[in-house]
């Protein structure tokens, strides 16, 4: 087996993130790869919320809602996620908590009642359920000890002690009823340099390598953890960091800082995106270089703040009154969206103008095992800012080649022009679209952003069906891709897969290239597209 | 020391209309920068979207213009980013206290160093003529034929209280007067606000009368102390607080540490990043 | 001559549009049909602003700037406008200002001199030019008179005396120069009440006619008269009008005077749209019915105020996060914008949502005739809206049919599908597009919003040459006018016309057609088309 | 008199931490209405993006949550459409003094009648802990893990100096108390404005300490005269100033005559309109 699926469920405010934080973390040090993905409600406490581990050699592109363990955090699970565990896998539970009625192996834990007896707060639970995976995949206790000492570096040693004892306990239930391990591990001390991260952690760090010398943002869901972590590393970093009044002020501050200087990012989710629009088109007509992160959630207005969606390309393509020269991309990976933040900054200089990079709940939130090597890269593309030295004139009324006003029409014409000039210049520095996996294959799954995980993914179980299928994403949305034609005249039979209603990139492809895709896969239940379900739904189609 | 007509921007028309307030502001303005001698090109000019906020058009420093209430945002990113430039707004009272008197409460918190004017004439007058947040109840225009039901805001009390370091009003008439203020402002270290008289002859006409001059009330040493909030507040809200002008309120604040620049200063090694994620270091 | 164009240039200030709307209301008092144009720059005093009127005895689509006449208030005039007088047209100009060296007959009147003179203000000047126009046309001078007391109503009666003087000077002076009359006219007392409206007027009427009974504004040109003339109004309709603190106020004000029973309306420009992008796609959401005008100036940013241009449609269309099922459609014409204005209330309660309707500049601020019947039409389609007895639950986070917060996949996703089901619904009422003008024509001329008036003129000039022209006119963007794809299959020769650099609405074609519009003619500098431009470069395409 | 349970909404499960304030204000507004005898269907309870913007889930009232720091302009078209109904607004701390503070100072201006209630907790809450406008100096969040280094925003004061009617702060750990003040402000024909203490037991435990509590100084006749604007003033920028609760001020208008409704009714007919463009006619 190199790939194996976890779920955890409970409730709101019983530590599931937490418990699959520190699983992910786990596995992760023992070398594996990982990705995870949270599900969970828009309440600080009382629902049921879900966490998914996908755990495997090879790099992990998404999460399953097919588990093959299942932890058990409430009677929720068991009847929900306690259904999805495949033959063979196993189960997890408190039989405080109900009898499953499910066909998987069971590992019965009384955790509450371990948590309150050895850590004296049935709140320690989730130390409990961490002990019992640390045995089923027989990871070295001193481990599991200096993992949650770290974890709960916060808190008083001898709760930090009662904690971990309450973890061994947990170890040694799990051990008299788990022969076999789970999955096979072994701690590597693996030379390769890896980091378990979330994409907007990622994001937060490109900016940095970036030389982003200030950064501007209004809390939102769930772009938060961007300003978080700007904004704790921002002794190190220097970067001027704020959290200001509101959207407006994020997105002028960063016109402004960037005005007077700064490489300046702001980040936001759909809604924010709304109120940063005005500002969108002033940094294109000012040709200052600003750079926008959108992490999308299901619209429209608040909609499912902690899901995830692929919403706002529109909103974001056509973001400001007029014709804004405004580049728009999004990457496909943690490894991508670490690149191509980077790059952002370089395109904004090069455009003197906006870009903004799209990404969703899913990639932001959702953590990967990221090697060294992919945050050594250097860039294909790098623009440094031409500073003049004469006074700086940014005039948001129309204006003339030296920044000053003028209503000529002729002038207005050229200006416009021009500005357009630096995206079409752009797209010659793109990295063409291209097929990626089967040659010739008879499916193409097209999609964008972080759809390309469970679409890789599924091409693959596709293929080794002997339905040989490949995948074409799209990463640059202005300027268009290059290529995105070209590719789609190998396409046998191409399938569209957008998290969203209205296919909002099958229409830019359609107004791009003439091509239209008539079959659609369009998902809008605020959960991440995942391998199997999409290869079911091909069959559909197929 | 500069001299005033280093400040001046000879490309461009002046479109404002003869007589028009806004022209006192900008002599004050180039008085009160020549005065406390600074280079154009350490200036940035940055203006609203109205008349006033025209300024920087024919302002030899660094200009800026913007959005519609969005002017003072703009401004103090600059004056993070680069804090050896003194960054001086002009913007109007529709975009001040208007669409734009959020970011106003917040920057009162923030005391960002930089000038915020704000040419208060009570009415939109680029859009011509509508009333403003400052026009008296019941004031007529465009869009209120009928009088405008809800009182002025009182942007000097608003200033108080919400933690302004540098309180004071202006009268565009009286230009030696403002320029001291402006060259006052200039020497606070943190958020200096200045609201301003300014007779728009067009859509104010009130405002231009001489009676309008001649009730101006001017705050001076002798009769207030601008460094109790308290009396400022007082002086804000009794009677005639709207025609006084002066210094209400200065707070200066001299173990404020000069701030760092946050000019672009080239990417970043890998070695810079890695350390900032050791706690999510997994392997190697 | 059935039709003449006639030119006004002068300084800002000096009372060019004041002139203008004289000399179009006296047109129309003698019965004609009118067409009008201001050209102003974005300041209050200093530059050189024109005031074009066309003149003729059928309904005037749009004006040209090739003049029969030419008033030259300044110097400047003589240098431009006056050099664009056709053949046999004429120039009033005062000796003062310069001496044209142009070849058109000339009217010289020392209207400086008169204004000073016999009013005491060289402001007067204006009147002297109307009276030296009334004279040219033959008008009565009762006529001319008492319309100088009705446009000078608000001021003491002696100086609107003084007023009346200066004009008779101006038309004696006048009548020694010119003999034959330069129009015929006369005073027809014509039964057919009409009505000389801008489109602004005509917008804010028809909100009155549909029982609107909310408005919030922040005012923006060039949409600031809808809010004025209903405030204006309010005593007599009743309507709840507010000039409020911004846009975002605006929009959310509407949104809950909705929720709450009323009909409610804002109008803005595109920079004013851009900070209500949030609240459309709140409406949508909430299922409240509102209606948004748009009138549309060059941007990106503060742009050109006081132009004209078509660069909102993608901004509007793509408004809110998410896909936001807002409907948005754009009249061709005065009498047009009065029954889409009305039917967007309809349709709004039909599709319990955001209505947009997107004009531009020209067509809000332009003039036109228009008769007492289009004001008097049945709308083809009407909707009350369904009030329920229980109480109201409007909740902008994903929710249920009973208005309860879900994130339930399958909920969520069915009721993201029923909310467009209604876009889709509503299209099937709509009026088909179709091809105007000449039949199996060798050119069709594609285009959107008040573009249509040159445009059918132009096609007129063009069939009139030869080349058989017609117009496909598109009206609604979403839902997307039926009806496009089957007329275009009879276009032998289409050509685009749009005011934005990015075809706009060439795209939108594309991406719902397939076809795509090879050639086009997109034009931002911020000033109407007209037919003989129009002609000009369609020729050249040719 | 309607009971308190008729305001219930038992559908949808509370999401509120056990232990929450938001609890509090929730239980004194529904006696507050009950008391007042507003009937479910004549009530509009409008909620802020935030935790306590949930509020509208669980009340059996007409309910409207719309878009963060937008609920009082939504509040306010409805009152101006249907002033016949009762509309009371919860909105964060973040979303009336943050976001949405422009709107607040234009909302004491216009004076339109509703209850305006701010949960006032120190922190944004649903986002998990970032700091709020009324944090005190250098207080810790996630977003500002060093401190935030700007002063609170002063609410009460804000209020009073724009023109505020009724101005008032509660304390969500004192039910009864709160619930009179709620009652008043019902009962107040204009712009009720309601700061309400609202300690958060997950991201803002000082205010769950027994001793935040102890604290809190109430207003009452016997040491406040509510009619009297300056001594409010002085009251909200004392010491302790922002541990006061009761009714800081109120100004009654008893002059203010009922407003219309302005629900639809109907389309106009042609001879309606026509009367308002006789000046455009030209002809006929
Ligand atoms: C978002 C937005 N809304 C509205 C406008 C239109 N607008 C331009 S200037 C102005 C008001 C000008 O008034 P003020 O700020 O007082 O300046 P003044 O002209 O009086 O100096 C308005 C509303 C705009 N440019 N942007
Ligand atoms: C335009 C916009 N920006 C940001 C957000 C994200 N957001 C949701 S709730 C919230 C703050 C909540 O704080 P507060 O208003 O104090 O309410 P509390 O949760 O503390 O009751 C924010 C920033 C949003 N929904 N919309
Ligand atoms: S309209 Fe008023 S504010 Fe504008 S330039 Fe003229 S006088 Fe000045
Ligand atoms: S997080 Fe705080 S404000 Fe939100 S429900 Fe929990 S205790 Fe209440
Ligand atoms: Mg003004
Ligand atoms: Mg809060």
């Amino acid at each position: 087996m190199n790939r194996l699926s976890i779920g955890i469920g409970g409730q709101a405010g019983e530590g599931v993130e937490t418990l699959g934080h520190a699983i992910a973390n786990l596995m992760a040090k023992m070398g594996k790869e990982i990705a995870t993905n949270g599900e969970f409600y828009n309440a600080i406490k009382g629902s049921h919320n879900t966490f998914e581990i996908s755990v495997s050699d090879e790099a992990a592109l998404s999460t399953s809602t097919h588990y093959n363990l299942v932890i058990a955090m409430d009677g929720q699970t068991l009847a929900e996620e306690a259904r999805r565990i495949v033959t063979d896998g196993y189960l997890i539970y408190d039989p405080e908590t109900g009898a499953p009625d499910v066909s998987a192996k069971l590992v019965a834990v009384p955790f509450l009642n371990i948590a309150q007896e050895v850590a004296g707060t049935k709140l320690a639970k989730n130390m409990v359920l961490f002990g019992c995976f640390a045995a089923m995949v027989k990871a070295p206790k001193e481990l599991l000890a200096s993992m949650i000492d770290e974890l709960l570096k916060n808190l008083p040693p001898e709760v930090k002690q009662r904690n971990v004892e309450a973890a061994q306990r947990g170890y040694e239930v799990a051990s008299e009823q788990v022969h076999e391990s789970f999955m096979q591990v072994s701690v590597k001390d693996s030379a390769v340099e890896n980091y378990l991260m979330s994409g907007n952690s990622i994001a937060a760090l490109a900016a940095v390598r970036a030389g982003c010398t200030f950064f501007a943002a209004y809390p939102m869901t769930p772009s938060t953890s961007i300003l978080e972590f700007l904004a704790k590393w921002s002794n190190e970093t220097k970067m001027s960091v704020h959290h200001v009044e509101d959207e407006l002020a994020a997105i002028n501050m960063a016109v402004g800082a960037s005005y007077a200087g700064a490489r300046a990012m702001v980040a936001t989710s759909g809604g924010g995106f709304a109120l940063m629009t005005e500002g969108v088109g002033l940094a294109a007509m000012l040709e200052t270089p600003i750079v926008v992160v959108e992490v999308q959630r299901p619209g429209p207005a608040t909609g499912l703040p902690t899901r995830t969606g692929q919403g706002d390309l529109r909103q974001v393509l056509h973001a400001g009154q007029g014709d804004v020269p405004h580049m728009v991309l999004s990457p496909g990976t943690h490894e991508e969206a670490f690149q191509m933040v980077r790059e952002a900054f370089e395109y904004a200089e090069a455009i003197r103008g906006p870009v903004t990079v799209l990404m969703e709940k899913c990639l932001a939130e959702g953590m990967r095992t990221i090697s060294v090597d992919a945050l050594n890269q250097e860039l294909d593309f790098t623009c440094e800012r031409q500073l003049s030295n004469g006074l700086k004139r940014a005039i948001s009324y129309e204006h003339d080649a030296e920044g000053n006003p003028t209503e000529d029409p002729q002038i207005v014409t050229d200006r416009q022009k021009s500005r357009w000039d630096k995206i079409a210049a752009i797209a010659e520095k793109l990295p063409p679209a291209r097929l990626e996996g089967a040659e010739g294959a008879a499916v193409t799954l097209v999609c964008w952003g972080a759809t390309y995980g469970a679409a890789m993914e599924a091409s693959k179980l596709l293929t080794a069906e002997g339905i040989a299928t490949n995948v074409l994403h799209v990463k640059y949305f202005r300027p268009f891709q290059p290529g995105v034609l070209e590719e789609f005249k190998k396409c046998a039979h191409p399938i569209l897969i957008e998290g969203n209603l209205t296919a909002q990139l099958g229409g830019l492809i359609t107004e791009k290239t003439g091509f239209e895709i008539k079959d659609k896969i369009l998902d809008v239940s605020g959960r991440q597209f995942t391998a199997e379900g999409l290869v079911e739904r091909i069959k559909e189609i197929l | 020391m500069t001299s005033i007509g280093d400040y001046h921007c000879n490309e461009v028309k002046r479109s404002w209309c003869p007589g028009c307030g806004d022209f006192g502001i900008e002599a004050a303005l180039k008085s009160a920068l020549s005065k406390s001698n600074i280079e154009p090109k350490r200036v940035m000019t940055v203006g609203g979207i109205g008349c006033s906020g025209l300024l920087p058009y024919w302002t030899k420093t660094n200009s800026f213009v913007g959005l519609h209430g969005r002017a003072l945002p703009a401004a103090i990113g600059m004056s993070i980013a680069d804090p050896d430039s003194q960054v001086v707004v002009m913007a109007g009272d529709g975009d001040a206290y208007g669409i734009g008197v959020g970011h106003l409460v917040h920057a009162f918190r923030r005391n960002q160093k930089l000038v915020y004017m704000v040419a208060n004439n009570g009415v939109y007058a680029l859009t011509k003529g509508q009333v403003s947040p400052t026009a008296e109840l019941n004031a007529k225009g465009s869009s209120t034929p009928f009088g405008i039901n809800m009182p002025p805001i009182d942007p000097i009390s608003l200033a108080l209280i919400s933690g302004g370091t540098f309180v004071a009003r202006g009268f565009a008439g009286d230009i030696p007067h403002l320029a001291e203020i402006i060259e006052r402002a200039i020497a606070h270290e943190g958020f200096s606000f200045i609201d301003i008289l300014q007779p728009c002859v067009s859509y104010h006409k009130n405002m231009c009368d001489p009676l309008y001059a001649a009730g101006i009330i001017k705050l001076e040493v002798s009769n207030h102390d601008a460094g109790d909030l308290n009396a400022a507040l007082t002086q804000a809200r009794g009677e005639n607080g709207n025609r006084k002008v002066g210094i209400f309120y200065c707070k200066e604040n001299n173990s404020r540490k000069v701030s760092d620049a946050h000019v672009y200063a080239g990417c970043r090694s890998s070695e810079d990043i890695l350390g900032l994620i050791r706690p999510m270091r997994v392997t190697g």
